[in-house]
């Protein structure tokens, strides 16, 4: 007597496979959907707009974009302008520094912080709030204190150094200095925000260890700790790089690219091409130079968050 | 290594860490309270208790990581109360191993000696003599990342061992790694000793592991030891209550009571001229304590003085032996025997118990009579 | 072409609210005019436009010269979402804007008010004109072709003012012993290239000067005429030697309390000195052409109409137009700005005396068109940036000649 | 016999050092960190101190007196005027007639461009699919790309979706514009929470947004305290996008704080400037500080991938 199955019995467990499996794209579409605005702008906006001006930048287009092509005349033009040339050995000088500075600053202030000493929330406020100001606050209040007749030259001079003389704002040679002073007084809050987080990660047996070791405190940020921070550095170094490339509003509040054509930089060459010299592919033609550096620097650094180790 | 000064007194002649009167309070709670113990050279000490009960915390205090606010902790014969961690000539292992992750083995190993300014050649010489001893030659240049737990285990080791120190710290340095690779690196960490006859200071909270490694274990409750003596005697003649309760899985059986004279009188009475009384036995309410592996079932349980029946309620086979949950009194009722008994849950049994396996505790002050 | 694609997207998709009220429409204006003594004209103009009809002007004003502004306007126009006027300088900088059909053609009201005639000069109108159509109104003539000097600085010196540049060269030496700067400026391209403008209409004359700006004549570029202007550009150099100054106002302002002798800028300059309390002839004085040629060019503001759907709009840019070209409004907003009327018909008399003597330049057709109407704004932004490596550098005479020459020749 | 060592005769101490070391309390070491943090601290706050100073003197105190001097007789009056009376063109009602329009745009920006880079990044770390890493690659590479640039290709396409001159069209920019970093934020934030509560949740059954919903935002406040003050920093602050995808009655408060501060003609009034400045930092700053705490916790978790 063969037991027929009882069909009831069976209905709890999940209903019988079905023939094929369901291709990818249909796998758990909501995640799609949800995903939808990002995709969209990653496509349209990121890559439609940057193919759109790579395109124009091969265009005459003065003031309305238009598409008779004229080849790479608009970049032989860039490279011959000796602003141009100017403005990339600016941005050169001006990011490597401050990407250095900004990660050296601020791993010393997290380390300094770190010391469990008391008033870190205050310290820790102090060095942060610049970050919630504008670039025109930044660029104009650093103007006045760097102002020769009314700012730090004036005062040292009060105090009876008279031959102090401090105007980097008016000389070619050390406007960099005060680019870089307004810049990383700025910037500096949230990298050392990020590198405190990261000291705070590190396990504290560690630091046990090389007190054991015998490893003076010094040493140990250097050789243990910065290697184990890498992460939180390139974290960090992104989000920096990320300011310095599109350097325009600091420059153009505190010194407009002056003094003559000392902090010029790539982001004020393109804005004055398209808007003042009302040239948009000569514009074009800069930020798709850009574009390629930024390329160029971002690929090691997708390699590092996507290649070697899989998502563990 | 140390450099050799005549010790401070001849109480420590072969005494190679002692603690004397060591007190430790964060704010008004104190940690440890009025410690003294005095581990002699090349001994294997246990820390051994409950989470909380400050046993890392006096770890911390001889390694020199914690500040004492009473008493003196000295190494070697001398004073290292206020001493530097890496002035004590100490070594330390971790339970998450600390070591230096983006370092090879090899710089992990050499790192403190580069830094204490050691000639090239007498770091390449300690290095090899650390890896040969601990098996370390073909992981020399890998990543810390790239070892099991017990590999980064024997690194962590071998970071003291290159620097000569005279005392190894341990702090639960197994209970990361699975059961399998516990025991393994537990015979390991014996032989060790055994070949290195260094002074070992090991903090667990596993009974297994300080049965097994210590010389002499010190089991501790409320930044107090209950008990400093060698395991065995910490197995037959627990100290107090909770020492008897702490050692021995299952934990042994207890039975309140009251003493008459030289008799136990409780839900079974128990004669106890044979019980070694370490004082005058006084009348009194007492607990009375036998280890389920003492209790002798059936038929061998015929020529027990004291016998009883009981229902078996659980029975756990676990190959080697077995052991039957009952019920006594009330009370829970563990019996430990060979694997292969026949018995089954439900039967009711004889139960025997020897008093000169058995123990007393004073009800009120839990100590051993 | 794609202009044309243009224009049809833009008039299918404008959106245009419909006013509620029969006449009365909002106008929203762009313009850059937002310091005091601007902001002053513009309410003028406002009040007279709102006085005339029952519109309302929508101030739109954005600070920061045509280099901010101009975004803004471009954008909202290709977004199909016009402002209803803006302001822009006279010369090209609409002209493809023009050719795309986005700005409202002004002929039928530029005849009716016959402003062929009363426009002075004409070429301002013709600047407004392409294709025989007229598309913006032309407001103010600013001109860059004035020397402001510090009576008090020569006196200082001990030395007669200046009235021309070999005087101002000659009193270099003694203004300098008595610490006052010979000649000031900011360290900006549009400043550098303004001077520049005035040396060559000054000195050059206006042949010299159609030669180079308009026609691009290599002969001339590359000629010993503009040789000898270089090599004055050069003593520039040395007398602008020694001031650290950004803003132009600041220069101005070295000038009104006698540090600096001398400063060449745009005759809104007078605006600072009436600012500043101090009265032309007796603390300053105002040169033209370098005191030479007495050539002012007509540089300065117009307003454009962006095209727009709605003909009730359209009703009311128109009378904006009018407004803006009446002779009440063209004394009220000039007198106010500083500026020239480009009517020649009305009463100046109230201006200052340096005003008065621009107008009596202007009367006696003394005026040339501005590099802005002759070259591309291209062009005028690389000529700066070229003077701005010039003024920071030791460039000689000579390559300064050549790379000038290049860039107005590779314009034409 | 056993050593019961628990009840042994009295003090056991030897000679030499016990018990707690008397630390001298200013050690050089604590001396060196305390000095520099003060002078890190003097760096910082200087040109907080010259703004407030500034704005709270009158015109004639700051064109002699020295800018770091305090007020001789404190004045609010550059405050008020910035507020309500300075000219910003043909208005002269301040930045008091931005103000609300600035919050109108910041408001919904922040709101909608954390929705969707919170989404982004749980979709990222938790339902990846094929290609998901390579468009947050191109969202990264996105961040890098000089906005000036983006302006009239953005315009057209606000067209073609008719938002145009609309808040709602500035807000999407703002959202665009947001969102490469502060996805990058919620990835690595995600990333860090363990996985196997993502795993349990959708054992029960649990669907893309209730799993979102109910087990991963209740746990993310730090993150989105970071979220909220970045994004609010960058929307706040910004001019150009303002000023271009809106139109006068909507320009956002750094419309009338740059007509304010960059008129260069006539006399330039220092002290409203500043007033002007501060006013329009005020709002960030205030929500920096009270939410400082959770910005640290927050940061932690964001700033390092899983």
């Amino acid at each position: 007597m063969t037991a027929l199955p009882d069909p009831d019995r069976g209905a709890v467990r999940a209903k019988a496979a079905p023939a094929r499996r369901p291709s990818r794209l249909l796998h758990n579409p909501m995640s799609k959907v949800a995903a939808m605005p990002m995709i969209a702008t990653a496509l349209v906006i990121f890559v439609g707009c940057s193919l759109w001006t790579v395109v124009h930048s091969f265009t005459d287009s003065k003031l309305l974009p238009r598409l008779n092509f004229v080849g790479f005349e608009q970049y032989e033009r860039l490279w011959s302008s000796s602003r141009w040339i100017t403005s990339v050995e600016n941005i050169a000088i001006y990011g490597v520094t401050a990407l250095v500075l900004s990660l050296v600053l601020g791993f010393l202030f997290a380390a300094l912080l770190d010391q469990r000493i008391r008033a870190e929330g205050i310290f820790r406020t102090i060095i942060l709030y610049p970050y919630a100001l504008s670039f025109i606050v930044t660029g104009l209040v650093w103007q006045w204190v760097l102002n020769p007749d009314f700012g730090i030259q004036n005062v040292v001079r009060d105090l009876g150094f008279a031959s102090f003389s401090f105007d980097p704002l008016n000389n070619p040679d050390t406007v960099m200095i005060a680019l870089l002073m307004a810049g990383l007084w700025q910037g500096t809050g949230l990298v050392t925000v990020i590198m405190l987080a990261g000291l705070r990660g590190v396990d504290e047996d560690i630091w046990k260890a090389t007190r054991v070791d015998g490893i003076p405190a010094w040493k140990t940020y250097l050789f243990v700790v910065v290697p184990i921070l890498r992460p939180v550095f390139v974290t960090a170094t992104v989000l920096i790089a990320t300011g310095i490339v599109k350097l325009y509003d600091l420059v153009v509040a505190l010194t407009n690219g002056g003094p003559g054509s000392a902090t010029q930089m790539p982001a004020l060459y393109v804005y004055d091409a398209m808007f003042a010299k009302q040239n948009l592919a000569q514009g074009f033609a800069a930020s798709t130079i850009m574009l390629l550096a930024v390329l160029v620097l971002l690929i090691p650094w997708s390699i590092h968050e996507f290649g070697g180790k899989k998502r563990g | 290594m140390l450099d050799t000064v005549p010790p401070v007194s001849s109480a420590l002649d072969d005494i190679s860490v002692s603690i004397r009167d060591l007190e430790l309070a964060f704010g008004s709670v104190k940690v440890l309270k009025d410690l003294n113990i005095d581990i002699h050279k090349g001994e294997f000490l246990v820390l051994l208790g409950a989470s909380g009960c400050g046993k890392s915390t006096l770890l911390n205090c001889i390694a020199g990581l914690l500040e004492p606010t009473g008493g003196q902790i000295f190494i070697e014969g001398q004073n290292v109360t206020w001493a530097e961690p890496s002035e004590r000539g100490i070594g330390m292992v971790f339970q998450s191993y600390a070591l230096y992750p983006q370092m090879s083995v090899k710089s992990n190993l050499s790192f403190g000696l580069k830094n204490a300014k050691l000639p090239k050649d007498q770091i390449e010489k300690r290095v090899a003599r650390a890896a040969e001893i601990l098996h370390l030659g073909p992981l020399l240049d890998r990543k810390p990342g790239a070892l099991s737990g017990g590999q980064r285990q024997r690194v962590a080791i071998g970071r003291a061992l290159v620097r000569d120190v005279d005392v190894f710290l341990f702090d639960e340095p197994l209970s990361n790694l699975d059961a399998k690779l516990r025991a393994e690196l537990r015979v390991e960490l014996k032989r060790l000793h055994q070949s290195l006859a260094n002074t070992m200071i090991y903090v667990t909270h596993d009974q297994v592991e300080a049965m097994t490694l210590a010389d002499r274990i010190a089991i501790m409750k409320g930044g107090v030891i209950q008990q400093l003596a060698a395991p065995l005697e910490i197995y037959n003649t627990p100290a107090n209550l909770y020492v008897a309760g702490f050692i021995g899985a299952p934990p042994m059986n207890f039975i309140q009571g009251a003493l008459r004279g030289t008799d136990f009188e409780g839900i079974i009475n128990v004669p106890m001229q044979g019980y070694g009384f370490s004082a005058a036995p006084k009348d009194g309410a007492v607990v009375f304590g036998i280890r389920p592996e003492h209790v002798l079932v059936n038929d061998a349980a015929a020529s027990c003085a004291v016998q009883t029946r009981v229902v078996v309620d659980v029975v756990e086979p676990m190959g080697a032996d077995t052991l039957l949950w009952c019920t006594l009194g009330g009370d829970e009722f563990r019996i430990r025997l060979d694997g292969q008994t026949p018995i089954r849950q439900g039967d009711t049994i004889t139960v025997g118990i020897d008093p000169a396996r058995a123990s007393l505790f004073d009800k009120e002050t839990e100590i051993r009579l | 072409m794609t202009n044309r694609i243009l224009t049809k997207l833009l008039c299918a998709s404008a959106l245009v609210a419909v006013p509620l009220a029969a006449n009365a429409v909002d106008l929203e204006i762009t313009h850059w005019w937002t310091s005091g003594g601007e902001a002053a004209a513009v309410r003028a103009l406002a009040e007279q436009f709102e006085a005339t009809s029952d519109n309302t002007w929508v101030d739109g004003a954005i600070a920061g010269s045509g280099g901010v502004a101009r975004p803004i306007i471009i954008s909202r126009i290709l977004g199909g979402d016009p402002m209803a006027a803006t302001q822009l300088n006279h010369g090209q900088q609409a002209v493809e804007l023009i050719e795309a059909g986005l700005m409202l053609d002004l002929t039928d009201i530029a005849e009716a008010g016959d402003w062929a005639n009363i426009v002075n000069p004409p070429s301002l109108l013709e600047a407004c004109t392409v294709e025989g159509r007229v598309y913006c109104v032309p407001l103010n003539i600013h001109s860059p072709q004035w020397m402001w000097t510090s009576l008090s600085a020569f006196d200082a010196a001990g030395v007669a003012p200046a009235q021309n540049w070999d005087d101002l060269k000659a009193a270099a030496p003694a203004l300098r012993e008595a610490g006052k700067q010979p000649l000031v400026s900011g360290a900006q391209g549009w400043q550098y290239a303004n001077q520049f403008n005035t040396f060559v209409s000054g000195l050059g004359g206006e042949d010299l000067y159609y030669a180079v700006y308009r026609d691009g004549d290599e002969a001339a570029l590359m000629g010993t005429e503009m040789k000898a202007i270089w090599d004055e550009i050069v003593i520039t150099r040395d007398l602008m030697a020694g001031t650290a100054i950004q803003d132009w106002n600041l220069a101005t302002a070295e000038v009104i309390n006698g540090n600096a002798a001398a400063q060449v800028m745009g005759d809104w300059a007078q605006g600072e000195f009436a600012v500043a309390g101090k009265t032309a002839g007796s603390d300053y004085d105002c040169i033209i052409g370098m005191g030479r040629a007495q050539l002012i060019a007509t540089a300065g503001d117009a307003f454009y109409f962006p095209v727009n759907k709605d003909e009730e709009v359209t009703a009311a840019q128109k009378e904006l137009a009018q407004v803006l070209i009446s002779p009440e409004a063209q004394v009220t907003f000039n007198l106010k700005k500083g500026s020239l009327p480009v009517r020649g018909d009305i009463d100046m008399s109230t201006a200052g005396t340096c005003m008065q003597k621009g107008l009596a330049v202007l009367a006696d057709g003394g005026t040339i068109d501005s590099s802005d109407m002759l070259l591309s704004p291209d062009a005028v932004g690389q000529i700066q940036d070229m003077l701005v490596d010039f003024y920071a550098s030791d460039m000689s005479a000579e390559d300064a000649q050549a790379e000038f020459a290049k860039i107005v020749m590779s314009d034409k | 016999m056993a050593d019961l060592s628990v009840n042994t005769p009295a003090t056991r101490l030897l000679d030499g050092p016990s018990g707690k070391r008397k630390r001298a309390r200013f050690t050089p070491k604590r001396i060196m960190i305390y000095g520099a943090l003060l002078l890190v601290s003097f760096y910082y706050l200087l040109p907080l101190w010259v703004m407030v100073m500034t704005s709270l003197k009158g015109m004639p105190e700051v064109r002699m007196g020295n800018i770091f001097a305090p007020p001789v007789e404190i004045t609010f009056e550059p405050w008020v005027k910035a507020w309500a009376q300075a000219c910003t063109g043909l208005n002269c009602d301040g930045l008091s007639r931005g103000f609300w329009n600035s919050v109108q745009i910041t408001v919904p920006s922040v709101v909608l461009s954390i929705i969707i880079a919170s989404v982004n990044g749980y979709a990222l770390v938790n339902w990846r699919f094929k290609g998901s890493e390579i468009f947050f690659t191109i969202l990264i590479f996105g961040a890098f790309i000089p906005y000036q640039v983006m302006i009239y290709p953005i315009v057209i396409i606000l067209r073609e979706l008719g938002l145009m001159g609309s808040v709602w069209g500035l807000v999407m920019v703002h959202t665009i514009f947001g969102m490469p970093i502060l996805t990058l934020l919620f990835r690595n934030y995600f990333a860090s929470l363990p996985e196997e509560l993502f795993k349990a949740a959708r054992v029960d059954g649990a669907g893309f947004w209730r799993i979102f919903l109910k087990v991963l935002v209740p746990m993310s406040l730090p993150i989105f305290t970071v979220a909220v003050i970045l994004q609010l920093t960058g929307i706040w602050n910004d001019f150009l996008f303002g000023v271009i995808y809106t139109k006068p009655a909507t320009y956002p408060m750094t419309v009338q704080l740059n007509n304010i501060v960059n008129s260069v003609q006539g006399v330039k009034e220092y002290n409203v400037n500043m007033a002007a400045t501060l006013l329009t930092g005020i709002v960030p700053l205030t929500v920096y500080l009270i939410s400082g705490k959770l910005f640290v916790r927050g940061i932690a978790s964001g700033a390092v991938k899983g």
